[in-house]
């Protein structure tokens, strides 16, 4: 029997490519070096106001327990991540259930697996088009440092902290869904920490 | 489309989820409840042993990442290595066990422990003294069978139990 | 078992059919010419008896000096398998004929090695990069690169 | 009467739940109906194969944990067999019938995921993928006794495995192999006979088996073609010669067939796992091998039935201590091929359905 071979695509823009691929480059020619981590925050003491710090705990609380994570899993650790949602550890006990396809529902950026150049300006997407304030949680060594795959410089952008700030770098080659709600943790005792209102722009007015 | 049997077969598949009702719990309820985790599990972090350590290096030429940076200088009184540096960094590292399979001199260990985030980068890069091996640090049995019989016994889904600590 | 097919005894029949199109044959392997690519692959997909039906997979080696594409074929009703091999030999501009029309299963290893190796397949429909983005310099599987 | 319309392009991915991963399609639609699509590929290259030719024979298996990460055991077979075949290393008896379990209780667990994803896509948002999800924790704890991870198990080595199983192993594999029919059956009950997922998935996405084996389709996706071919029968690796289970077809090729078929391998995979557990013999696991294997000079390609279909690897060796080149035959990316013929003509949330039901991985298809 004799099958046609399908032929050619009725839409296949080269051009297009070509705009895409600029993107990438450009992308890659500007995140050579690492942004820092955000951690000014575990020097700073915290200001003393009863009633700002009351209404800043009041916010911190409704917002580290509702985090709603988007969904950016390129790879292997995706599935600890479903494991770490699944039934067996049920993220819905921290109120972050629900995994958001659209980033501009979703606070938090659980970065599951490698990340290539020709992802890195779709992830950075993600990150810009989420709801402030939001955080990342780096998982997996991929994340971290681009790991196992981390020789390979052509195609694997070595940790997501070149493209976007990482708030918690949880370790592990996938790390188990322990260890991600444990870094989950930290981060929430992290968010305990924030100021929301800023005492001294309040009292220049 | 014909639906002969309209109803049918979602009335049967809500059965079957009424029914979980009456099943024991999959959930564990990790901070308070931890499950005891495979006595061989690889954990996030490298234990060393300085004592039997002789610093031939078989470590960091084994690791498939070169994440073990190890530097060894001679000591000519006792004719023996002495290990200058030893560093792994863990943010690196993908715990595959290689090193841990090739030592053979029984130095290097996985430790048993998972909860290692870190707020910094920089952290995560273990340093000799983090990886001296204390007797506090838990030590995991991957290749070592009898430090493996010391560890509990592997909570399984399986056998529906859920440990409280 | 799947009986691999001796290259010797295919070549002879391959070399009986288009005179001068065999490189070389051994017990595993057979190399045809490039220009003959795609009239031996038609021939052993079609004969009674040989019904090499199935394209396994196509990849290619980089031997500095040319590069090798190897075709892993088999048939699934006589349950044998026979590798034939094609070469090029220019580094700057490597062309071979594409077997799409043959088997469509070539169609996306095909235009993976033209990514990695950059070995141009005539006749495909959509010869362009598939892993790496338009703009890339070089091709990462061959031995030279960085 | 039908509406003329203009086509126009709608672009899916890379970041899309219902495309498994970081996969992409540009479809080209007139009105609803898909007339044509792009797969466009390589969100995920990692540059697997360029780093194998970088690594010693040994230091390649954890690579080869992550290429379908969700069968990572079958990954470590294949490629172990392929050093095997090619330094001529004979593995032991106990070794083999280990990774024949592993292989086997690995294919469960990676079908187990393809039907729930599946399932995901045709509308049962989540409720049936955490069933089979809860299952496959069942089969990672056993996995994670053995080897100490739970997704990147890199258990296997050239002439054997790294370890014996530890001694609480058997008992607990079988208290699973006692539950798991059950939970079958409960699938079957909860499923088979829902008229969403028949009107849905019945008659959608049909492959012929011509077409599927011109396109060097494999696996499950073949079978459900009606094509009988299983390299466990057709070309027995390991000790798979001496099982007996059946090779499950089905008659149309239509997405319904697909989903069926992976469940009633599952079946064939617990029957396997059975046969292997009474017939463990004692004795070593892993050859006496040197640290750095040179294999001869050469070419070996190694094959086996994985989830997905026909895995191989295809190695070359220069006699040193690392590959001269390694090939994998990915099944995702291959049966991907089938796809657009597959969705033309099909609306558009058909071409969700067609997609879920090839059961791709994205890091086998970019490597």
């Amino acid at each position: 029997m004799e099958i046609k071979p399908a032929g050619k695509y009725i839409y296949s823009d080269i051009e297009l490519d070509r705009e895409e691929g600029q993107v990438i480059e450009d992308l890659k020619a500007n995140s050579q070096e690492p942004i820092p981590d955000p951690d000014r925050w575990l020097d700073e003491k915290l200001e003393q106001n009863i009633l700002l710090t009351t209404v800043d705990a009041l916010i911190n609380w409704g917002r580290r327990s509702s985090l709603w994570t988007a969904i950016c899993f390129p790879a292997c650790c995706a599935f600890e991540m479903i494991a770490a949602n699944g039934p067996r550890f049920d993220l819905a006990r921290f109120g972050m259930e629900i995994l958001r396809a659209s980033p501009r529902q979703a606070d938090l950026m659980i970065t599951a697996g490698t990340l290539t150049w020709k992802m890195a300006p779709n992830v950075r997407r993600i990150y810009n088009q989420m709801a402030e304030p939001k955080w990342v949680i780096a998982m997996g060594a991929c994340a971290i440092s681009g790991g196992i795959f981390a020789s390979a410089e052509y195609a694997v952008v070595p940790g997501y902290n070149r493209i976007i700030p990482v708030d918690v770098y949880v370790p592990g080659c996938p790390p188990r869904p322990e260890a991600l709600i444990y870094g989950i943790q930290m981060l929430q005792q992290k968010i305990a920490r924030r100021k929301n209102i800023d005492v001294r722009k309040l009292l220049e007015r | 489309m014909k639906f002969e049997r309209y109803g049918i077969g979602i009335a049967k598949g809500l059965t079957v989820t009424i029914r979980h009702l009456l099943r024991h719990p999959t959930v564990n309820q990790y901070p308070e409840q931890r499950l005891n985790i495979s006595r061989r599990f690889r954990g996030n972090e490298l234990v060393w042993n300085r004592e039997k350590c002789t610093g031939c290096g078989t470590c960091a030429k084994t690791c498939p990442q070169g994440a073990i940076e190890i530097v060894t200088s001679t000591d000519m009184t006792e004719n023996k290595y002495v290990v200058d540096k030893y560093q792994v960094d863990t943010g690196y590292c993908i715990q595959c066990g290689l090193c841990v399979e090739a030592c053979p001199y029984e130095a290097l260990y996985f430790s048993h422990a998972y909860e290692c985030a870190k707020y910094r980068r920089g952290e995560l890069v273990q340093g000799k003294e983090d990886m001296l091996d204390r007797p506090e640090r838990k030590v995991s049995g991957y290749f070592y069978p009898d430090k493996a019989k010391e560890l509990p016994e592997q909570t399984m889904l399986v056998e529906k139990v859920t440990e409280k600590r | 078992m799947t009986i691999p097919l001796s290259g010797k005894d295919v070549a002879s029949k391959i070399e009986e059919k288009f005179p001068g199109s065999v490189v070389e044959s051994s017990q595993d392997n057979l190399v045809v010419k490039g220009n003959f690519l795609l009239d031996a692959a038609r021939f052993l997909r079609d004969t009674e008896g040989l019904d090499l039906d199935f394209l396994n997979f196509v990849t290619a080696v980089d031997y500095y000096d040319h590069f090798e594409v190897v075709y892993w074929l088999s048939s699934l009703e006589h349950n044998h398998s026979l590798t034939i091999k094609a070469r090029c030999y220019d580094r700057e501009n490597p062309v071979l004929p594409s077997v799409v029309g043959l088997w469509q299963g070539a169609d996306l290893q095909e235009r993976e090695i033209f990514d990695l190796f950059g070995i141009k397949f005539e006749d495909h429909p959509n010869m362009k990069r598939i892993f790496l983005w338009e703009g890339f310099a070089g091709h990462p599987l061959r031995k030279d690169f960085i | 009467m039908a509406v003329r319309t203009e086509p126009f392009v709608l672009n899916m991915g890379p970041v899309h739940p219902s495309t498994h991963g970081v996969f992409r399609m540009r479809a080209t639609l007139d009105g609803e109906v898909v007339i044509d699509i792009e797969p466009v590929f390589g969100y995920l290259h990692r540059g697997i194969e360029k780093l194998a030719e970088q690594r010693t024979y040994t230091g390649i298996t954890p690579l080869t944990d992550r290429l379908d990460y969700i069968s990572s055991m079958s990954n470590n077979l294949a490629y172990c067999l392929a050093v095997e075949k090619l330094a001529g290393i004979k593995v032991p008896e106990r070794a083999e019938y280990i990774r024949v379990i592993m292989a086997e209780l690995q294919r469960i667990a990676a079908l187990l995921i393809a039907v729930g994803a599946f399932l995901n896509d045709c509308g049962a948002y989540f409720t049936p993928f955490l069933y089979m999800f809860r299952e496959r924790e069942r089969i990672v704890d056993l996995f994670e006794m053995v080897s100490g991870q739970r997704l990147t198990y890199n258990y296997m080595r050239a002439g054997g495995v790294s370890q014996d199983l530890p001694e609480e192993f058997m008992p607990a594999l079988r208290k699973f192999m006692d539950m798991m029919p059950r939970f079958m059956d409960e699938y079957d009950r909860l499923l088979m006979q829902n008229e969403i997922l028949i009107a849905r998935a019945k008659g959608v996405g049909i492959l012929t088996g011509e077409q599927a084996i011109n396109c060097s389709v494999s696996g499950p996706v073949l079978r459900a073609s009606g094509v009988n071919w299983d390299i466990r029968k057709a070309d027995p690796y390991s000790i798979y010669d001496r099982f007996d289970f059946d090779i499950p077809t089905q008659a149309t090729g239509d997405c319904y067939d697909r989903y069926r078929q992976r469940v009633e391998e599952m079946r064939q995979s617990l029957r396997i796992i059975r046969q292997a557990m009474e017939q463990l013999p004692s004795g070593p696991v892993r050859a006496e091998l040197p640290q750095l294997i040179r294999p001869p000079t050469g070419e070996a390609y190694a094959r086996i039935e994985a989830p997905k279909g026909e895995l191989g690897f295809y190695l070359v060796s220069d006699n040193s201590i690392a590959p001269y080149r390694c090939h994998i035959r990915p099944p995702s990316l291959i049966n991907l091929t089938a796809l657009r013929d597959m969705v033309r003509g099909w609306k558009v949330a058909d071409l969700i359905i067609i997609f879920g039901s090839i059961d791709i991985t994205v890091g086998e298809i970019d490597r």
